[in-house]
């Protein structure tokens, strides 16, 4: 390995060099890879259900001229914002609770694992018929599907804090409430980001399966329905969309991150190549 | 209020561990008899009382139908979760050190973390076939992002000054890696390690449920497809029950690796005060 | 007044062996008197004191503080740690302001007070850095400056120059001299320098190690207020007669301790 | 030849059939199948969660036979798969049932109506019927719920006001005990010519071993045969076969299906292939220009009438 | 020999502001000399340590030793870091035997090599314990251990006596000048107490603060060995003669920077 010592580079560097140490050309490297096997293996050994590379990114376009589209990401996307939401407003808490009472933690953890373990397709008919179709039962969904993520990682944060800043803030007088915002929150918090982070990509596969299993309206709808014409290039030009939507949103949730977690990057020992 | 671990061990040193059965058998039988109750209230079939579930799981038990699906089921788990694990450990502690790394892969990884599986399962029975090799994909495809994403944010979080004073004693990168990265990253990872080993189970029933319908997951949906909530139930005892089983062998691993954590937590003895005085006095050990 | 009475504190280490930490501690810290406390290293000083600071718990004895027995961290105490605890994610005056703010003073004055002092520990132009971005002395004067912003009727200080280079370590103890002089303040003040037990202390604190007890009081006449001219006090006969004896005592113990290490019992 | 298919030594054949969560409709099939390995062949039953996965198998060559949805088949030829329809699986069995209150379409006028997606047949023939029935302006509204039991539930739980249902659904809704459901449009008086599900095939297999179709396509009129004889042939079938179902209505439901005639292997004729095939064409499903002849190889089924 | 030239490091702020922590540092260190650094707290000394340890990187300059440019860490320099740096999941046993598994030492030699050297710090009865089990002059024993056991060419320590009592570091300081005298080995040796650096060094540098700059290097010329009897070395007259200047010099460059403390440019 390289080292960091010795004078530091030039700051003014050869063209090679500064694309060689930026990130693009690896993304683009793992890219054209991605696209080619796509491409290649859909050509030789594809199904009716297999699209090429080039017709995904064909259709993909074309769904993205679709209002239909739109119209779907807007309903699918309510019960994404409300679930996800609950997750994360009753998750970290929870996850905090659980993390600095270890009595209550004891009693719980097989709970969380339930809920971590249960196949959630496997009870998606008792929940149809508990709580119907509705808006309800799809922001349930979502929000069962993200939550243990948000809970678990929180937990795990907090128990990383470290003990001496605790101690601290109680010889100041800092009520339980207050280590809870001023220690245990900000120190939790990297952990508790990838757990959100982690959650948001959960929530959104809930949001589909929902609609794949149980209510096939908006995007799930549209999933079925390219399945059923088959028309594949449609179908995962539609899954593309969700996961950049995903993406997207997910590198929503790291800027706030690092905006949040400012200090993470004095002392982490992340390797800066 | 007062002291920590020290405090709620001072009495019972080694006591800790084994008290951790009790706790999740108790709750486990409050879940239980609010359940039996809820399910005799309620009365609808898709509350059955845990009776009635148990009842029909003794059924399956007793035709046969469970005990030979768990076994397949089970050895898919096994490969799935394997073969997850060290995905999860190799490519999340390289994105997590290495910045090129996380560029190259972490788009990737990422999608594949929300790509909701049931959508690629054209893609797992295209590339392998119906039998066991898809669900094992399925298993990965559960597991192995999740155990990815968590190790790469626990090697990011280690602290700088650990890994400064291994170089300056000549450690090589493997050595960084094995000797300071891996131990001061196994609470986190420890923690997407369990989510891991749950989601694979997730993974294993989907994979009967919705590529090939065998197994654990055929029994699952064919009870779904009847609404017979009861049947659901049954099987979903047994899967949680391996689940938890599968669950508690990690956390046996994640206490054995993790047993240096201080405490952030509070005391168990929620006394506010210090501690009676003299009610330690035997404890204190003094020779 | 602080009283603590047959104060007992063992730790029982995860590998199962018990540390006895503290046996049978008596002592009385007068209402502000400023009492510092000498010993060898891991013999118990940050464990009485934070005892005393109600933040760990105790085998049997008892702490009270002006009548009242300590139950937990109250607001007339304050803590300057040995190991700084910084928060890494506040900036320094974030961290200077914390104490304050779990005291409810208001943001305005807060600010104001807390800039003041960064500037009385020489921080001033360092208020937005964060604690991974200054120097090991750095930190510690955050550490001390966050104690004194709370103005507290008892002020417990772990070692809390020992990063600091000897002349800041002058101005700070001169500034801690002032600030005790000028309001009600009870001080408990552990150090490993005998100067600064003598130049600053009202009575000195031996301890001995393992188990960690009370081996002498040694009280120190020289005149108050002494913070004008520490440099003064410093060479004052009395002054050397009474670092010369710590010294030798302080020897001695060492050397009988030695002899018993033995506080560890498997 | 295609269907992942082996010869054996002594000529006989090693091949796969894809079924997709077997139920009544499906039990023949297996009755049919075990008559094809009395005469020595190797047939391996898969059971796959969807019905495009199948059609996929069967397209690549995995499978040699499956029996599902006509629909997807459809399609799926249309776009070159090499599939033949060989048989019928079961006749026009849908109806459209409604809650209290419900009797015609213009009833349902902005209320709840679930239907599968779009693709499916009973989605195609429910949106049709409001078609040709629905005042202008009354449509109800549609709400996507997979799965005909689901369904059944949803109506149960007032959940929708109105759904096509499978008979087995349907004698569900009745045996339920709750009243007040009405039967507003029986598709199989309506649209006899649709055939929703058949047994289709992978092309070069059937090319390749013509007798063992014709094998499979005799043994299922013969057990199509004997359920017509006797309903209580196919009550004992779906005890054999799918031994974990307790369907405790299922002798009514053997015999709603036997008195509408729905079992007959043979029914398939070119016009009502092409009934069905324009019927989808009218849905929107299918694009215009397939034939029968394009689709269906009605040659077993005449072979064995 | 260590050779540093025009060394130049400064640090960017989160908030954007620059810091010049070392400003054309010029410095040599002989071959088995012993020197120690003096500076105002935030000076730059566990910059410039830290730089030769090839552990960060600066803006220019050179830093050489014996020949060759410091290019990352080697297995010639061992250093004891200012804040310990232990591992907090290791005992004390695998803390002090860390550096040694590094460079590869056979596991029967490091236990026994780690055993002797936590006998010598003083913390024998401790090796199963962990960090957090540890007072904080403890932790920075077990660091010096660990830096000793792997007997390096070069130590490089940073305050490595803050946290322990003088009994403790008077100990310490023989056994180290015990060590030094009896190898082959350089010391850079930063403290904040005077004494301590004339007790040691060969020479004592003197460090400004913010420009980091060298102010004076001072030559300590009493004889060698001065391990035997520590305490007769403070009490002769060129020790209290060097001390006093040293003190001087200290106090002027404090009043000096107190005038200019504009180290941070925005
Ligand atoms: N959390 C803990 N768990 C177990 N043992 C502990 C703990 N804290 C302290 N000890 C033990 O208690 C003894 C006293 O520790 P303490 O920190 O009070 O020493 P100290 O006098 O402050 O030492 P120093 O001057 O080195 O800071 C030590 O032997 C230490 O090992
Ligand atoms: N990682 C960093 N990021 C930003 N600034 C830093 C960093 N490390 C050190 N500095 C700054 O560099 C200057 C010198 O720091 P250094 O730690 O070298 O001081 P020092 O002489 O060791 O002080 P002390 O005696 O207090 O330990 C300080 O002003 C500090 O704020
Ligand atoms: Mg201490
Ligand atoms: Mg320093």
């Amino acid at each position: 390995m390289s080292t960091l010592a010795g004078p530091l580079p030039p700051r003014r560097r050869g063209l090679l060099r500064r694309i060689a140490d930026s990130d693009r050309p690896y993304q683009i490297l793992t890219f054209v890879v991605f696209a080619v096997v796509w491409e290649v293996y859909a050509r030789q050994w594809g199904g009716l259900l297999i699209p090429t590379f080039g017709e995904t990114v064909v259709a993909t376009f074309e769904l993205l001229g679709d209002p239909e589209l739109w119209q779907a990401l807007y309903v699918s996307n309510q019960a994404l914002v409300i679930g996800f939401g609950i997750a994360v407003v009753v998750g970290v808490p929870v996850g905090i609770v659980l993390g600095r009472f270890p009595t209550l933690e004891r009693f719980s953890d097989v709970y969380l694992n339930i809920l971590l373990v249960t196949p959630m397709a496997a009870i998606i008919p008792l929940l149809v018929m508990s709580v119907g179709f509705g808006l309800i039962s799809r922001v349930i969904l979502v929000t069962v599907f993200s939550i243990v993520m948000v809970i678990v990682n929180s937990r795990t944060g907090v128990r990383s804090v470290d003990p001496g800043l605790i101690e601290m803030a109680r010889s100041f007088g800092a009520s339980e409430r207050q280590i809870w915002r001023e220690i245990l929150l900000p120190g939790a918090l990297p952990a508790i980001m990838t757990g959100v982070r982690l959650g948001l990509g959960r929530a959104v596969t809930g949001m589909v399966i929902v609609e794949l299993l149980m209510v096939s309206v908006a995007l799930g709808g549209l999933i079925l329905e390219y399945r059923g014409l088959f028309q594949a290039p449609l179908l995962y030009g539609t899954i593309v969309i969700i996961l950049a939507e995903a993406l997207l949103l997910i590198s929503v949730a790291r800027w706030c991150e690092r905006k949040l977690t400012p200090w993470a990057r004095t002392n982490s020992a992340k390797d800066p190549r | 209020m007062v002291g920590g671990r020290q405090l709620t061990s001072a009495g019972t040193p080694g006591l800790l561990s084994p008290r951790r059965l009790p706790a999740g058998a108790i709750s486990l039988a409050v879940g239980a008899v609010v359940w039996e109750i809820a399910g005799r209230i309620v009365d609808q079939p898709f509350l059955p009382p845990l009776s009635a579930v148990v009842a029909r799981l003794a059924d399956m038990v007793g035709s046969g139908m469970i005990v030979g699906s768990l076994g397949a089921s089970l050895v898919n788990l096994a490969i799935g979760f394997g073969v997850s694990l060290a995905l999860g450990l190799v490519v999340g502690v390289a994105m997590g050190r290495y910045r090129k790394v996380e560029a190259a892969l972490g788009v990737y990884v990422y999608a594949l973390l929300t790509a909701p599986s049931l959508v690629f399962a054209p893609i797992f029975f295209s590339l392998l076939g119906d039998g066991r090799g898809s669900i094992v994909g399925v298993v990965v495809m559960y597991s192995a992002f999740i155990m990815i994403i968590n190790t790469a944010s626990a090697i990011q979080t280690v602290p700088g000054h650990l890994v400064e004073m291994a170089r300056s004693y000549g450690a090589s990168e493997r050595q960084v890696l094995l000797q300071i990265m891996l131990p001061a990253a196994a609470p986190l990872i420890m923690a997407g390690v369990r989510l891991g080993v749950g989601r694979a189970v997730v993974g294993m029933i989907n994979g009967e449920m919705f590529i090939s319908v065998i197994g654990l997951g055929r029994i699952v949906t064919q009870a779904g497809g009847r609404f017979d909530g009861a049947g659901v139930l049954a099987i979903l005892l047994v899967i949680i029950a391996v689940a938890l089983g599968a669950v508690a062998l990690v956390q046996a691993v994640d206490r054995r690796l993790t047993r240096w954590l201080p405490t952030t937590s509070r005391p168990a003895t929620p006394s506010r005060r210090p501690v009676p005085a003299g009610a330690r006095k035997t404890s204190g050990g003094k020779p | 007044m602080i009283e603590i009475s047959g104060l007992h504190k063992s730790f029982v280490g995860q590998d199962g062996s018990t540390v006895n930490a503290l046996d049978d501690v008596n002592l009385t810290v007068n209402e502000n008197e400023f009492l510092t406390v000498l010993g060898p290293s891991g013999c118990g000083k940050t464990t009485l004191l934070k005892a005393t600071a109600g933040l760990i718990g105790w085998d049997s004895g008892d702490i009270v503080i002006d009548g009242q027995p300590v139950r937990g961290p109250g607001p007339d105490r304050s803590m300057v740690f040995q190991n700084f605890a910084l928060m890494p994610w506040a900036t320094v005056l974030d961290n200077v302001a914390f104490g304050m703010r779990m005291r409810g003073v208001g943001k305005a004055e807060r600010e104001e007070r807390a800039r003041t002092l960064i500037k009385t520990v020489g921080l001033s132009g360092f208020e937005t850095k964060r604690p991974g971005e200054l120097s090991g002395g750095m930190q510690q004067r955050v550490g001390i400056a966050r104690a004194l912003a709370v103005r507290p009727k008892v002020l417990l200080m772990d070692e809390p120059f020992g990063a600091v280079d000897e002349q800041t370590r002058r101005l700070l103890q001169e500034e801690l001299l002032g600030i005790w002089e000028g309001q009600q303040l009870t001080v408990v003040f552990i150090t490993h320098s005998m100067e600064e037990a003598v130049l600053l202390g009202d009575r000195v604190v031996l301890m001995s190690a393992r188990p960690g007890r009370i081996a002498e009081i040694v009280p120190v006449p020289m005149a108050r207020p002494r913070s004008h001219d520490i440099g003064a006090v410093g060479r004052s006969p009395e002054y050397v007669e009474i670092t010369a004896y710590l010294w030798d005592r302080l020897r001695d113990m060492h050397e009988e301790h030695r002899d018993v290490r033995a506080g560890v019992t498997a | 030849g295609g269907g992942g298919s082996t010869t054996n030594d002594d000529g006989t054949l090693n091949f796969s059939v894809a079924l997709i969560e077997p139920d009544i409709t499906t039990v023949p099939i297996l009755a049919a199948l075990d008559a094809v390995r009395q005469q020595g062949h190797q047939v391996k039953v898969v059971e796959l969660a969807e019905p495009e996965l199948a059609i996929e198998g069967l397209a690549k060559g995995d499978y040699a036979f499956s029996a599902e949805a006509t629909s997807p088949a459809l399609i799926a030829i249309q776009q070159g798969a090499p599939i033949r329809i060989i048989a019928d699986v079961v006749g026009n069995q849908w109806a459209v049932y409604g809650t209290t209150g419900v009797n015609t379409c213009d009833d349902l006028a902005g209320r709840p109506f679930g239907i599968f997606s779009e693709g499916a047949v009973a989605t195609a023939m429910a949106k049709d019927w409001v078609r040709g029935t629905c005042a202008a302006g009354k449509e109800p509204r549609y709400l996507t719920i997979g799965g005909s039991d689901v369904r059944a539930q949803a109506l149960l739980a007032g959940e929708i006001d109105a759904t096509p249902l499978e008979i087995t659904d349907a004698v569900t809704l009745e045996a339920s005990g709750r009243t007040g459901f009405t039967r507003i449009a029986d598709f199989a008086t309506s649209l006899p010519d649709l055939h929703p599900q058949t047994v289709y095939a992978n092309a070069d297999f059937i090319g390749d071993h013509r007798e063992v179709t014709q094998l499979l396509v005799d043994a299922l009129v013969a057990e199509h045969r004997k359920i017509n004889e006797n309903p209580q042939y196919l009550v004992d079938l779906v005890s054999k076969y799918l031994p974990d179902t307790r369907d405790p209505n299922v002798a009514q439901i053997a015999q709603r299906y036997v008195e509408g005639g729905l079992f007959d292997a043979a029914a398939l004729t070119d016009a009502n292939v092409q009934g069905t095939i324009d019927f989808f064409v009218r849905a929107g499903v299918l694009k215009d220009g397939m034939t029968a002849a394009d689709a269906a190889d009605l040659s077993f089924v005449k072979a064995g009438s």
